[in-house]
């Protein structure tokens, strides 16, 4: 089943066109990955999923619980639709610890009001309950439950990148938007976070988009791939495919890549 | 509700009770006299101010320059419940917290796109604004202030609110509420993308802090007996802000600590005019240099978890 | 007629008083995204600089305007130097409260020294009203000196920022501390650089308005430093010719709104506007967009 | 092999770290850590997360501050030297995570890059250069560089960096964020300006590409030095292949 | 309270307290009075002090604010256990510390607080242990209104004020009803905050409605800066002000050319003949390098007509001070002959001075 549909989506920025006229559909279950040359609209795509641009024309549709379209796509409505995501530069709450950090993933599912909390009524109690124990859970998943209290700033790079994505999935999402989630990391923590991805993947029963200059991460994980170019879809289909198509060769991978692969 | 009866809250409230009746016990044995009890007013009204200004600065990093208009606005309509109406204190209070938590609607919701010092200076203006709207208010006395208001405030009404306000301030915080204020001044975007209502979040607690604000305002105007608008300019707002950071932003203890030895640094430079001032500036700047407030912050722990 | 043209002069010369204090305010804004709230004191020490030389020991207008300036430039050195430099790299609000207390520092400070009383300007520049062609409105010359002088500085500053390689460094270090070093940026010196210029011109100002009100006392710079930091902020600040643009329109605005018959209210209009402006253009009349990216 | 290949005689050290420990507070992010880079040589420094490659960088070029040792350039100690003096003397360092001047132009942040220069044709002719090698800077030379993209800001932090015409280039993960294409133009920009007279010294954690282009390499773990070698050796190092190349 | 242990009867010295402002945005006036009140006690003390005892000064800072006014109010009454409060010196901080002592049963003596419910609360009824020994702000407007209408004939009267001072609006009030009673006509006013610089827009404004004649009612520092404005506009006409224009400032501020035709209300003249104001001049420029001000006279008359009391009381006991200075009749001082009514106001003689060559000099003398 298609999740998100893409329809003729275009951003301008004054004079620069970041994403012009993209058609795409996403598949439910499915890892999605979206590559491309730097400055060809990727992140920017992304914002405009979530709500941070509005797009100057075309549309985005999802089909969650309930369709909606990109009129009423708000930054922070997008958890409780199911979206979630990580960012390119790590926007981690660096003050606060890992746990507390996660634990603000998980603020869409709460329910008890202003009035309980200063009342400290029961219905307090329980949802505070709830939101520990998945936190525990998923600090657990990512092997980070022995660091719960370190401050978020003070963890290392590839740390940081995993609180940031299970941050993302404490929001109970069906839809996981990863920028760039191996960026800085050697070729054995990428490989390790392959798994993670494909593992969580599965396990929450996620549809996965990410977008990553890592091909051995893209080429294994991805079910499907689109490939931007200065704003434009240039090419899309499977690993293979992709790895094969001249333009994508040409605009983005380098004569040497499949050389070196 | 088990868990509303641990022992701990169960000394808590024994505590908070003992501190009242030995108070009272010591007023009534003329140990506190009067002028004990009005530094001890001044104290627990800027504890209010500070613990409310706190929530919005400290916790959520909304930077205000103008809380004394909201202290204002609630001194205002307390005396004038009171004063002129003639209500009994209750109302007074009721109407300070309504009328100053509206004005924090007032000014929370188009500064919501302010950031950082642009915040700070369009507050900054309101409070300004709010201080010549009171100058150009007949009603209200205009420059001339309002006088001879009823001294309602002593201190069950005192401790009382001081108590109201930590309880609610502090129990808010420790919530998903006060977490995801939390979140919105590390990272306000990062914050709106896990779902968020900043906007909401940022008025909430603009408005919950003026409440608080109004509150210390009634208990102002119905102990000092005469009000004006000069009494809440800039430099009040400045002292709120100077009590908050010196306690250490987020740290609700620590704003308590600070009123009093604020209060008490200001007391102890009142014989010596030429140089207080000066005096002032030195600790003020030594202060935020050395950051006393370090030391606190050991035993702070905004975001205990309390399930 | 006369009226009309007659508020159009007072507005402009008020607003060139605030755009001469805005320039040195947005100037220290921009590189090191302080509100410098002791800028309207070191401006009266400016005046008081001032005061002493032409009063005291008979300078004549422009030497006293230059030995006050360098005065003043160096007295910001010195204020960067010990008061802010211990605070770089720590939050912003105990940096604006320093700045507070700076400020607290040089008006009780120079109150013990010369008490709180008022002290009043010799006439060092001519007294002459010149006629507005013949509507019957006239314009003192000494705002003609003003409106000159502000202009100039503002074409100098922004010279110096856009074109020099000082300018460049200013602002490189304001966008990114530890880049800026990388580039081989002298931090220290720059900041010092800024602080000079900036007190510098607020040095001249505390001068001008010192023999244009004639009155100066300790507590003098709050206000106009006040409103001259809302004219840097309505303009953009950060932005030279914006702290000049927000000083003529803060002016004229408040001339206008006084002059309709609501001077009790004027600086409520101001700060309205302020609010106003905020809003629309968070940066300001002629200010950037941000620049972040997520 | 550029360096490797001179008479050793002629080979002279340019910078050599001796015993350097740095601390963050309580945590020690180096331990003695011994380190030399020859004249004409690329030398890269290889680590695990967190393991102190970029504050070994970061203390080379004066940002942060030793706790003990000495860093020797040209055979003086420079650890006491401002940072914006260890420029003048010939070091340039390209940050972790760009750090380009967000509000200034594209152009302007170039034109910074520069400022410590006196040479004003070789000015403009560097900078021709630095479009050439990044057509994409080019097109947007008028942006605001914080609107551009993450590899394009890469790309302009790289550029600038090679504006001051340096004697021994710091560059900490160069790759991080560009797509494949471009990470090779720019290793093979690296070896081009390395030929032509600058030496490096390379932070990567693509450990693959590091080692390819690199004559010797040193391996950082928690904070010391674990491992060091000819380039060529480390990647047939079996320990290396299984920690930092994937297996 | 514990008002009950403040007597101090029995001390070795006799303790004042002094609250005022002297530092905030009002202490240049604050100070003034100190400067007055200080001069005139070691006078005291020099020639044997008070019921032979020497008077000791407690000199506290209220900051210029209302709560710190309070404060130090408390402190006096309670910790310091003086017989009498001097001060505060605006109206707004006199109504602050009154209640504590009150509370305290301490007489609080203002020597410039005008503000007419200072001394009385707001169901008319006098505050017992409040007194003040300057005009009240309705007397000299009352008296301000019948000298520009009936004295000097003007018909139309422009008034700049100063909004942010209560002094200020009172007087303004009072001169309007008692000159628009006498039929007179206020075609202007306009007001500004205490400390502008520039009122050029108000005058023009004042200006092109055309009066005869411009009541600024305010302190010198304004007050000067105003009417050299004016006079750079254009607008010629006479200005009147009353007691807070005295001051050698004024003529410092706007030059003598500029203060032609200007009148204003005060206790007395500076410029008087008679020794004992010839000799306050001198003592004061002796003690402080410059001629004294309203605020520096006032203060000194101030302690004395307290040293007075005391003496008359017979004992530094609260209770009988206040009775004292309810009782003061005739007391004699550089700023006129003053008598307590039974509101606590003092009745005095008002002078009317016109500026000429720069020199305030005599014009015309009101009696109450
Ligand atoms: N706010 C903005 N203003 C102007 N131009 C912008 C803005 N945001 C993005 N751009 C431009 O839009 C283009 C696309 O940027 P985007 O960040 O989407 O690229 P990307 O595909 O994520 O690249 P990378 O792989 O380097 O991160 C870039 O050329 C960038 O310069
Ligand atoms: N400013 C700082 N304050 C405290 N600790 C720090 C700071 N910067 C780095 N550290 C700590 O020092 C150690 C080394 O960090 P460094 O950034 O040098 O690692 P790195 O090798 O560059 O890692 P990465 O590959 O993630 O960039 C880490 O443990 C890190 O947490
Ligand atoms: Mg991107
Ligand atoms: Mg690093």
């Amino acid at each position: 089943m298609e999740l998100v549909k893409v329809k003729e989506l275009s951003k301008d920025f004054g004079g620069v066109k970041a994403v012009q006229d993209i058609n795409i559909g996403i598949e439910e279950h499915e890892i999605t990955g979206i590559i491309g040359p730097n400055g060809a609209g990727k992140t920017t795509f992304f914002n405009l999923l979530t709500g941070i641009y509005t797009p100057s024309s075309g549309e985005i549709t999802y089909h969650l619980n309930n369709k909606v379209s990109s009129r009423h796509l708000k930054p922070q409505k997008m958890a409780k639709y199911g979206v979630a995501r990580t960012f390119q530069n790590i926007r981690l709450f660096k003050e606060m610890t890992v746990f507390d950090n996660v634990l603000i993933g998980y603020h869409c599912n709460m329910t008890y009001g202003i009035l309980p909390s200063i009342l400290r009524l029961p219905s307090f109690f329980k949802g505070e309950k709830a939101a520990n124990e998945k936190v525990t859970e998923l600090l657990k998943i990512f092997n980070l439950y022995d660091k719960k209290d370190e401050k978020a700033k003070n963890l290392s790079y590839g740390d940081q990148r995993k609180v940031e994505i299970a941050r993302a999935l404490a929001a109970n999402p069906r839809v996981l938007l990863l920028d760039e989630p191996a960026a800085g990391m050697n070729p054995n923590e990428t490989n390790e976070l392959t798994k993670l991805i494909q593992w969580v993947k599965d396990y929450f029963q996620l549809t996965v988009v990410l977008i990553e200059h890592d091909m051995s991460l893209v080429m294994k994980l991805c079910d499907k791939i689109f490939v931007f170019d200065y704003g434009h879809l240039i090419a899309e289909g499977t690993p293979a495919e992709v790895q094969n198509n001249e333009r994508v060769i040409k605009a983005y991978l380098g004569g040497d890549y499949v050389a070196q692969a | 509700m088990k868990e509303m009866l641990t022992k701990k809250n169960a000394m808590k409230t024994a505590g908070i009770l003992a501190i009242y009746l030995a108070v009272l016990l010591l007023m009534n044995l003329g140990v506190i006299d009067s002028y004990i009890f009005l530094n001890m007013v001044t104290i627990g009204i800027n504890i209010i101010l500070a613990v409310s200004l706190n929530l919005i600065t400290g916790f959520t990093g909304q930077f205000s320059l103008g809380h004394a208009a909201f202290m204002a606005i609630g001194a205002y309509a307390s005396a004038i419940l009171t004063a002129k109406l003639g209500l009994p204190f209750i109302v007074g209070i009721i109407g300070a917290a309504l009328a100053a938590a509206l004005a924090g609607v007032f000014i929370g919701t188009p500064t919501l796109r302010l950031k950082g010092d642009y915040l700070a200076i369009a507050t900054l203006g309101f409070g300004e604004i709010i201080r010549i709207v009171g100058l150009n208010w007949e009603y209200g006395g205009g420059a001339m202030g309002l006088n001879d208001i009823p001294r309602y405030t002593n201190w069950t009404w005192l401790y009382a609110l001081i108590v109201l306000t930590l309880v609610v301030i502090s129990n808010f915080i420790r919530s998903y509420n006060g977490r995801a204020v939390i979140s919105i001044k590390e990272d306000e975007i990062a914050s709106a993308s896990m779902g968020v209502n900043t906007s909401y979040y940022k008025v909430l607690v603009f408005s919950i802090g003026a409440l608080f604000a109004g509150i210390a305002g009634a208990l102002y105007a119905n102990y000092f007996y005469f009000i004006k608008p000069d009494s809440f300019g800039f430099m009040k707002s400045v002292d709120i802000l100077v009590i908050v950071v010196m306690g250490g932003l987020g740290s609700i203890r620590g704003s308590v600590i600070s009123a009093i030895a604020l209060s008490l640094v200001s007391l102890s430079l009142q014989s010596i005019p030429e140089l207080r001032m000066v005096i002032y500036a030195v600790i003020l700047f030594l202060m935020m240099v050395y950051k006393p407030q370090t030391l606190l912050s050991k035993f702070k722990s905004p975001l205990r978890k309390e399930a | 007629m006369e009226q009309i043209v007659q508020q159009m002069i007072n507005g402009v010369s008020l607003g060139s008083i605030y755009a001469l204090i805005a320039l040195g305010y947005t100037m220290v804004y921009g590189i090191i995204n302080l509100i410098n709230f002791a800028h309207g004191d070191v401006l009266m020490v400016g005046a008081y600089i001032g005061f002493a030389l032409t009063g005291i020991f008979g300078f004549s207008f422009l030497p006293a305007l230059v030995i006050s300036m360098v005065a003043c430039g160096l007295l910001g050195v010195v204020i960067e130097k010990v008061a802010y430099k211990p605070l770089r790299g720590g939050s912003r609000i105990s940096a604006l409260i320093t700045a507070i207390a700076v400020s607290l520092f040089l008006q009780y400070g120079m109150m013990y020294f010369v008490g709180p009383e008022s002290r009043t300007y010799k006439d060092v520049l001519p007294a002459t009203q010149l006629k507005v062609f013949n509507t019957g409105a006239v314009i003192d010359i000494k705002s003609l000196y003003i409106i000159g002088i502000t202009v100039l500085l503002m074409v100098l500053l922004m010279y110096i920022t856009n074109r020099t390689k000082v300018g460049k460094s200013m602002r490189a270090l304001s966008q990114d501390k530890d880049a800026a070093e990388l580039m081989g940026i002298n931090v220290n010196k720059t900041i010092s650089y800024t602080f000079f210029l900036g007190s510098a011109l607020a040095g001249a100002a505390g001068v001008l308005i010192g023999i244009y009100y004639s009155t100066i006392n300790p507590l003098m710079g709050a206000t106009p430093g006040l409103k001259a930091f809302v004219s840097a902020v309505i303009g953009g600040i950060g932005i030279i010719p914006g702290a000049v643009f927000g000083g003529f329109f803060l002016g004229l605005v408040e001339t206008l709104v006084s002059a309709a018959g609501y001077s009790l209210v004027k600086d409520a209009v101001a700060f309205l506007i302020l609010i106003l402006v905020l809003l629309v253009k968070p940066t300001g009349l002629m200010g950037y967009n941000s620049a972040e990216k997520v | 092999m550029n360096g490797s290949s001179r008479p050793i005689w002629e080979v002279t050290t340019l910078l050599k770290l001796n015993h350097l420990s740095v601390h963050y507070g309580a945590i020690q992010a180096l331990k003695d850590v011994n380190l030399h880079v020859e004249e004409g040589e690329i030398v890269s420094l290889i680590g695990a997360n967190g393991s102190g490659k970029t504050t070994t960088l970061r203390t080379i070029s004066g940002l942060e501050r030793k706790s003990g040792g000495e860093i020797l350039y040209q055979g003086k100690d420079i650890s006491k030297t401002l940072a914006s003096e260890i420029v003048k003397l010939g070091i340039s360092h390209v940050p972790e995570g760009r750090r380009i001047f967000p509000r200034m132009t594209v152009f302007e942040n170039l034109e910074v890059g520069a400022i410590t220069r006196k040479d004003k044709e070789n000015v403009a002719k560097d900078f021709q250069r630095s479009f050439e090698l990044f057509p994409r800077l080019l097109e947007r030379k008028n942006q605001l560089a914080g609107t551009l993209s993450g590899g394009e800001q890469q790309m302009l932090a790289i550029a600038r960096g090679l504006l001051a015409r340096p004697k021994l280039l710091l560059l900490d993960e160069p790759s991080m964020g560009l797509a494949p294409l471009i990470v090779e133009e720019i290793f093979n920009i690296v070896r081009d300006i390395n030929a032509a007279g600058t030496t490096v010294l390379l932070v990567e954690q693509n450990a693959h590409l590091a080692l390819k282009y690199s004559n010797r390499g040193y391996i950082l773990k928690n904070g010391y030095i674990d491992l060091e070698g000819y380039s060529k050796d480390l990647v047939n190092n079996d320990e290396v292949k299984k920690a930092y190349l994937g297996g | 309270g514990c008002g009950a242990k403040a007597s101090t009867a029995d001390a070795k010295t006799i303790k004042i307290g002094l609250n005022y402002e002297l530092s905030g945005n009002v202490s240049t006036y604050g100070q003034s009075l100190v400067n007055g009140i200080e001069m005139a006690f070691k006078e005291i003390n020099d020639k044997g002090g008070v019921l032979g005892k020497q008077v000791e000064l407690v000199k506290v800072d209220n900051k210029s604010l209302t709560d710190e006014a309070a404060n130090v109010s408390s402190r006096l009454a309670t910790r310091d256990n003086v017989v009498a409060i001097l001060g505060p010196a605006t109206s707004g901080n006199v109504k602050a510390a009154l209640p504590p002592a009150t509370e305290n049963k301490v007489p609080l003596i203002s020597a410039s607080s005008t503000a007419d419910d200072v001394t009385l609360d707001s169901n008319g009824k006098v505050r017992e242990y409040v007194f003040k020994t300057c005009f009240s702000d309705s007397f000299q407007g009352i008296t301000m209104a019948n000298f520009a209408f009936s004295e000097l004939g003007f018909k139309n009267a422009a008034i700049l004020r100063d909004n942010t001072s209560d002094y200020s609006k009172g007087l303004t009030v009072n001169f309007t009803e008692t000159y628009e009673g006498l039929g007179g006509k206020i075609v202007a006013e306009e007001a500004y905050q205490a400390k502008d610089t520039d009122f050029k827009t108000l005058l023009t404004t004042i200006k092109a409605s055309n009066p005869d004649v411009l009541f600024v009612p305010g302190y010198y520092e304004e007050v000067g800066l105003i009417i050299k404005q004016a006079r750079e506009l254009g607008l010629n006409v006479p200005v009147l002000g009353a007691d807070g224009l005295d001051s050698p400032k004024l003529l410092e501020i706007a030059g003598a050319d500029a203060l032609e035709n200007t009148y204003y209300s005060n206790h007395y003249t500076s410029s008087d003949t008679s020794p004992d104001v010839v000799a306050f001049k001198e003592a004061f420029n002796k003690a402080y390098g410059a001629d004294p001000d309203a605020f520096n006279a006032l203060g000194y008359d101030m302690a004395y007509m307290v040293a007075d009391a005391l003496e008359r009381a017979g004992s530094a006991d609260r209770e009988k001070l206040k009775d004292a200075l309810a009782a003061t009749k005739d007391f004699k001082g550089i700023t006129g002959t003053l008598t307590m009514d039974e509101f606590h106001n003092p009745i005095k003689a008002v002078t009317i001075l016109k500026i000429e060559g720069g020199v305030p000099t005599y014009f015309m003398k009101q009696e109450p």
